[in-house]
């Protein structure tokens, strides 16, 4: 019922129908993520648009787990990236926490807090449950707000750039943007390794019966709210790891991320990509970013260009970019 | 019944509307790199609520670089302008400044229009040792835990303006309330109104904070009009200050209190139509009738208006003028674009581009200038559109207006 | 008389002012098949509902192998040993055959565990193979659900709550919406069931429920009007009076 | 704090709340009936601002904006419905919820490229203009007068809703969709009539707010989280949750203003995070079931 479950038809790399490609892309899907994470900087018209493809394709990836498996359209996503971000921030830049450190703390605080949401919200259905969690963000915002002393409030916390990141003896220059972005890349790929064993778990087969069919998951003797809890955990811990992973890359964090349109946005890219597939929120986040990129070089209007492909993708192709694909090569 | 005119959209009817958006699609913002070329990188909203403003900068700094260029460029390189959009939004901002520093090697930033894309485009400039001349209002950039020795701040800050406007409009005794935005330039602008207010005799009825990016102020207003202030200080911006002094006067304020305001903007005014603002007073950094007095304004507008078919210059786009002025004066004087030598021609620059002289202090980097007290005029005394405002006061330039070094904490 | 597997006692269910079940009490015994009928709207749903957990009674108790379950949250009816199907199709409709029963049987394995790969638990694989050969469907295991036609999805939705092996096994008409032959289909697969499980289902069609029950329970107004024997039931002049005027199929 | 000043904190609670209810209400119809969640909402209310002033420039007369932008804009809503939601219907309800995400988008920046994306003076009708004293104090007479709309617009509302066969297939549809079709009712033609009510509905409280809060393209964007709030407060599909939902928040917000004024916007979503805590169907609503 809440999950959207046409668009997500068939796409799933699930044992239904064609297994033989289909097993071996899934098999073979975080090598693959991670060889075009790559290459991602050397095909995009910068390095600042290549590490925004990460942390939003990241952030999309998390978000995915929740409504593309588990089926819950959460509208307040936006807080646990936005945690993240501060956490880290205000470890490095107000206790000198070392980065590594800070980078755990950012994570714990986000998954933290998606658990207190979670359980918040979990009980509420269909829209209610997302407004539930939309208002819960803004509660986020709000506060992110008036603590100005931790946060800086609406002009953002600054004053934690971390120009050198010492790791294991070695010295590497942050500053340096290819260097950078491979080091995110590593947190990133991590974390596509970790996603993906989720989803080949059992607890994987449990979400996707759960967005499939509530009822019938509660009947075969699962704890439906509790497993949607730790889905939502999972799912803000992701997202709080592309938030720290954004805190370290821009030095600053920014009010605006905890705002409900940046959870508007995630849903965007989930939605463009294809929610309930694997690689489909990384081709979301990267076509949405190129989309904006590009066009907001051509004309101001940027915004009437997104929004018309996005009411297209809606009508027409509802399974997103990857999904479409992959139900196309599925029907040859 | 109204007269015809009364709902205008012809101002920006729905043809120039078209032609507006038609322009935007050939965007300057498209120039390449050249090799040769000095580039200055110009992140700023092109988009969101102050879009109006953003392009009067582009235009102004435009023309900056292309009165430069028009006499032979520094030390014989043309410079180049890079416009990119922050969208009002901090984030997007410091990855736009990434951007023309990683991938168009800019050798300086120009822009910024809220404090949080200032500050976020500090962060970034500063940390990779890049020349950046902010154009945003804010006390907080000034202070020692924001400066950087590449950052310098042609605008005005909350602390100048509200001196000047107090000093114009505070009298010994004046009964004054404040509506302020709950931020930190709200309270930066409440900070500047009451330290005037301390040293001039006069006495707060009431302080009301209101939530940032508020659209009713009709909940405020009854309390407002207990407290029976002589003066309403409304300590916003942009939208915010629009909205709360159309609905103050609504509510008949501005018959028993003036209204006064740290900063008078000019597109805001344009926005709200000269009924609501009529008689309110205000601080600016610059306003086309300056003309009159000064020679270099007179310049600048002939020239902006020669460039723009005779659109006159704006208060924020002016700061695109003189940031980039004052900018291109200091890597002539330098020479070419040398980072360490522009930033010692910056710190020893005198410079009179648009309003009179002015020069940055060295402690903070902040530009020392005159602010100038505006009040609002009354639609029967325009003499055309943009006959907007009264020059009361100019309050001359003088670092005596900033707060002193120590106080901002840098060492003596 | 045996202990019996599952018991109610003076079970009532309110919604608001409406009162759909009131003061039920029976006792169902192991290895039985017993029948639930009843006119529209008679309580048969609500009664189904709360045998399975799904709603709580508003009074009363029920007890499942000599234990108080009553309150008990939905979920963990399963793992006591009771599976239900439902009315309404009631299967995951974008999951191929397999994985519908496959991760029926996980949910007694494992269900919070996000760590191992879930391929290595290949015994949940052949107990849902097993499951869906017991229901005829062995030959559309890689097929997707929802592709199946009517009655193999009614097979299917058996299969899932076979493959949890329970004690007793609640059905909601399981032949809703069938033709003859896949209603001679599913009988037959009923009757391979009850000789080994206890049986709990409600049915409209009556020649089937008089071939298939060992008892037939009566609901009407919420209210148990009738217990016994399908011969018993058949002479009832209470039941007659109920089904006056409404026999579909009722001979 | 003196028992005059509460009583107009009240009273200009009321009146904020009569706007929230003017764009609640097409949100609530539009859910009720469509199961559509409209997050274009609040740029149609725009629309209807910029429509209200266009119309107004083209005769000169508020009045005629008045009467004339919630017609023509809810005729768009109408074409949106017919063009860009209806082939959604079968599909989740995310479908449309997402597809009017962008639109929301798309009609904003329309407005921009149009009448330029700064904002443009709408002047407070001469006839309305001043304050009127009501004895606890002085209230602008334009925003009695827009309390007066709203109450009229209800008023109708609810004749229409209880005494035409139109509101009764609608008050039907609304508790249940299924009898509709049941009914033999042309669902169709009823889902375009009630989006288009709907839209027109908040495009009056669009041209409405325009002599208050001025005119700008995202001038809806906070409207839409308010009408959110009170909606969801209510109900979602309550007409009656919508409008005591908005006296409720208005009520709330000018009491925070009062007490707290820099929580004044932090408090609706603080109620509607414990409303839906305590009652997650919202006050009048529906419980729902997955």
């Amino acid at each position: 019922m809440t999950a959207s479950t046409s668009s997500i038809a068939s796409v799933m790399a699930g044992p239904a129908g064609h297994r033989g490609w289909r097993a071996r892309l899934a098999a073979w899907r975080v090598p693959l993520s991670i060889l075009a994470l790559c290459l991602l900087p050397w095909l995009l018209p910068s390095n600042a648009l290549a590490v925004n493809v990460l942390v939003y394709g990241l952030l999309a990836v998390g978000y995915n787990l929740l409504f593309g498996y588990t089926g819950l359209l959460s509208f307040g996503h936006a807080a646990f990236f936005g945690a993240g971000a501060y956490v880290t921030g205000i470890a490095i830049g107000r206790f000198g926490v070392p980065w590594f450190a800070a980078l755990l703390l950012g994570v714990a605080a986000g998954a933290a807090l998606a658990f207190v949401i979670g359980l918040l919200s979990i009980r509420t259905r269909g829209i209610y449950f997302s407004m539930v969690t939309l208002a819960l963000s803004q509660l986020v915002y709000y506060t992110a707000l008036q603590a100005s002393s931790w946060t800086g409030g609406e002009n953002g916390l600054r004053g934690f750039t971390v120009a050198k990141l010492d790791i294991l003896g070695w010295s590497i220059d942050f500053l340096d943007p290819i260097k950078k972005y491979y080091v995110l890349m590593v947190f990133a790929a991590a974390a596509l390794w970790l996603v993906s064993r989720i989803l080949n778990s059992p607890f994987g087969a449990v979400i996707e019966a759960i967005r499939e069919n509530e009822t019938r998951a509660r009947a075969c003797g699962y704890d439906v709210e509790r497993t949607k809890l730790i889905a939502f955990t999972l799912s803000g811990l992701i997202c709080a790891l592309a938030g720290t992973l954004f805190a370290l890359h821009l030095a600053i964090v920014p009010l605006d991320i905890l705002h409900y349109q940046t959870s508007g946005m995630i849903v965007m890219m989930t939605l463009l990509g294809g929610a309930g597939s694997f690689f489909g929120p990384f081709v979301g986040a990267l076509a949405f970013l190129l989309m904006e990129d590009v066009v907001s070089l051509w004309t101001s209007h940027w915004q009437i260009v997104v929004g018309t492909v996005f009411i297209l993708f809606v009508l027409f192709l509802p399974k997103g970019i990857w999904g479409t694909l992959i139900a196309w090569r599925a029907d040859r | 019944m109204t007269s015809q005119g009364t709902y205008s959209i012809t101002r920006r009817s729905a043809l120039a509307g078209l032609a507006a958006g038609s322009a935007a699609l050939a965007m300057p913002a498209l120039v390449r790199a050249q090799g040769e070329s000095i580039r200055i990188g110009f992140p700023t909203p092109l988009t969101g609520p102050f879009a109006a403003e953003a392009k009067d900068q582009v235009k102004s700094a435009e023309l900056a670089v292309k009165l430069v260029n028009d006499k032979g460029g520094i030390a014989g390189r043309k410079v180049e302008l890079l416009v990119r959009d922050d969208k009002l939004n901090a984030g997007e901002a410091a990855t736009r400044t990434l951007e023309l520093i990683e991938k168009d090697k800019v050798h300086a930033v120009v822009g910024a229009l809220s404090s949080a894309v200032q500050l976020a485009v500090n962060e970034v400039t500063r940390a990779r040792g890049v020349i950046y001349v902010s154009i945003s209002q804010s006390d907080t950039i000034n202070e020692v835990k924001d400066f950087s020795r590449f950052t310098f701040h042609e605008a005005l800050n909350p602390h100048m303006t509200t001196a000047a406007v107090a000093k114009h409009t505070f009298k010994p005794g004046s009964k004054i309330a404040y509506l302020v935005a709950d931020y930190a330039y709200g309270h930066e602008m409440l900070r500047g109104f009451k330290r005037a207010q301390a040293a001039i005799g006069a006495t707060s009825v009431g302080e009301i904070l209101h939530p940032f990016g508020a659209a009713d102020y009709s909940t405020f207003m009854p309390q407002l009009r207990a407290m029976r202030p002589d003066i309403l200080c409304i300590c916003n911006f942009g939208r915010d200050q629009a909205n709360a002094i159309k609905q103050a006067v609504d509510f008949g304020m501005n018959r028993q209190s003036k209204i006064v305001v740290p900063v008078l903007l000019h597109n805001q005014r344009l926005a709200v139509g000269p009924e609501a603002f009529e008689g309110v007073v205000g601080g600016a950094n610059y306003y086309w009738g300056l003309e009159d007095t000064i020679p270099s304004a007179k310049a600048f507008n002939d020239a902006f208006k020669a460039a723009n078919g005779g659109a006159y210059p704006t208060d924020y786009g002016a700061y695109g003028f003189t940031g980039v002025s004052s900018l291109l004066l200091a890597m002539a004087a330098a020479g070419g674009p040398d980072t360490d030598k522009v930033v010692a021609a910056l710190e020893k620059l005198q410079y009179d581009v648009a309003k009179g002289p002015q020069h940055y202090r060295a402690c903070d980097h902040q530009s020392v200038q005159s602010v100038l007290v505006l009040e609002s005029k009354k639609k029967a005394e325009m003499k055309n559109e943009a006959d907007l405002f009264k020059i009361l006061a100019i309050e001359p330039a003088a670092e005596s207006i900033l707060r002193t070094c120590s106080e901002l904490g840098f060492p003596a | 008389m045996n202990a019996p597997l599952l018991s109610v006692e003076s079970i009532s269910r309110r919604f608001g002012g409406f009162i759909a079940l009131e003061g039920v009490t029976a006792a169902f015994e192991a290895n039985k098949v017993t029948a639930i009928i009843g006119p529209n709207g008679a309580g048969k749903s609500t009664f189904f509902n709360v045998l399975s957990g799904v709603l709580a009674p508003s009074a009363g108790s029920i007890r499942f192998k000599g234990r108080d379950i009553t309150g008990t949250p939905q979920h963990r009816f399963a793992h006591l040993g009771i599976a239900r199907s439902y009315q309404i199709t009631n299967i995951f409709p974008e999951l191929s055959v397999h994985e519908n029963v496959r991760v029926a049987a996980q949910a007694f394995r494992a269900r919070y565990d996000i760590w191992r790969n879930r391929a290595v638990m290949t015994e949940l694989d052949d107990r849902a193979d097993a499951a869906l050969a017991a229901v005829g469907l062995g030959g559309r295991r890689d097929g997707t659900a929802k592709f199946l036609a009517h009655g193999q999805q009614r097979a299917l939705e058996i299969a899932i709550a076979l493959v949890a092996d329970p004690e007793l096994l609640l059905l909601d008409e399981p032949t809703a919406g069938m033709g003859p032959e896949e209603t001679k289909e599913m009988v037959a697969l009923l009757e391979r069931l009850a000789a080994e499980r206890t049986i709990l289902l409600v049915e409209h069609k009556m020649k089937m429920i008089l071939g298939l029950s060992d008892r037939i329970l009566v609901l009407h107004h919420g209210r148990l009007i009738a217990d016994g024997s399908p011969q018993h039931i058949q002479t009832d002049p209470e039941v007659r009076r109920v089904y006056l005027g409404q026999n579909d199929g009722y001979a | 704090m003196d028992a005059e000043l509460i009583a107009m904190q009240l009273f200009s609670g009321v009146a904020l709340g009569a706007i929230m209810i003017m764009v609640a209400l097409g949100l609530s119809i539009i859910f009720g009936m469509l199961g559509v969640v409209n997050f274009a909402h609040g740029a149609l209310f725009m629309v209807g601002a910029y429509a209200g002033l266009w119309i107004a420039s083209l005769t000169g007369s508020f009045w005629w904006g008045l009467l004339i932008a919630p017609l023509a804009v809810g005729a768009l809503g109408m074409l949106i419905e017919r063009v860009l939601i209806r082939p959604l219907y079968k599909r989740s309800v995310d479908d449309p919820l997402l597809l009017t995400f962008g639109l929301g988008y798309v009609l904003v920046e329309a407005v921009r490229i149009l009448f330029g994306s700064d904002g443009i003076p709408f002047p407070t009708p001469p006839q309305l203009a001043g304050v009127a004293d009501l004895g606890i104090g002085f209230f602008p007479i334009y925003r009695l007068f827009v309390v007066g709309v709203v109450a009229l617009t209800l008023l109708l509302l609810w004749l229409g809703l209880e005494k035409t066969k139109f509101g009764l297939i609608v008050r039907a549809g609304a508790k249940d969709p299924q009898i509709m079709r049941v009914l033999g009712v042309d669902i169709a033609t009823v889902w375009l009539l009630v989006f288009g009510l709907g839209v027109a509905l908040t495009a009056l409280g669009g041209v409405l707010a325009a002599p208050m809060r001025n005119v700008n393209p995202e001038m809806g964007s906070l409207v839409l989280a308010e009408a959110f709030v009170v909606t969801v407060i209510g109900g979602m599909g309550s007409l009656v949750g919508a409008v005591v939902a908005g006296l409720l928040v208005g009520v709330a917000i000018s009491m925070t203003a009062l007490f707290a004024p820099e929580m004044a916007t932090i408090v609706m979503f603080a109620l509607m995070a414990l409303v839906l805590l305590v009652r997650p169907q919202g006050l009048f609503g529906k419980p729902t079931r997955a």
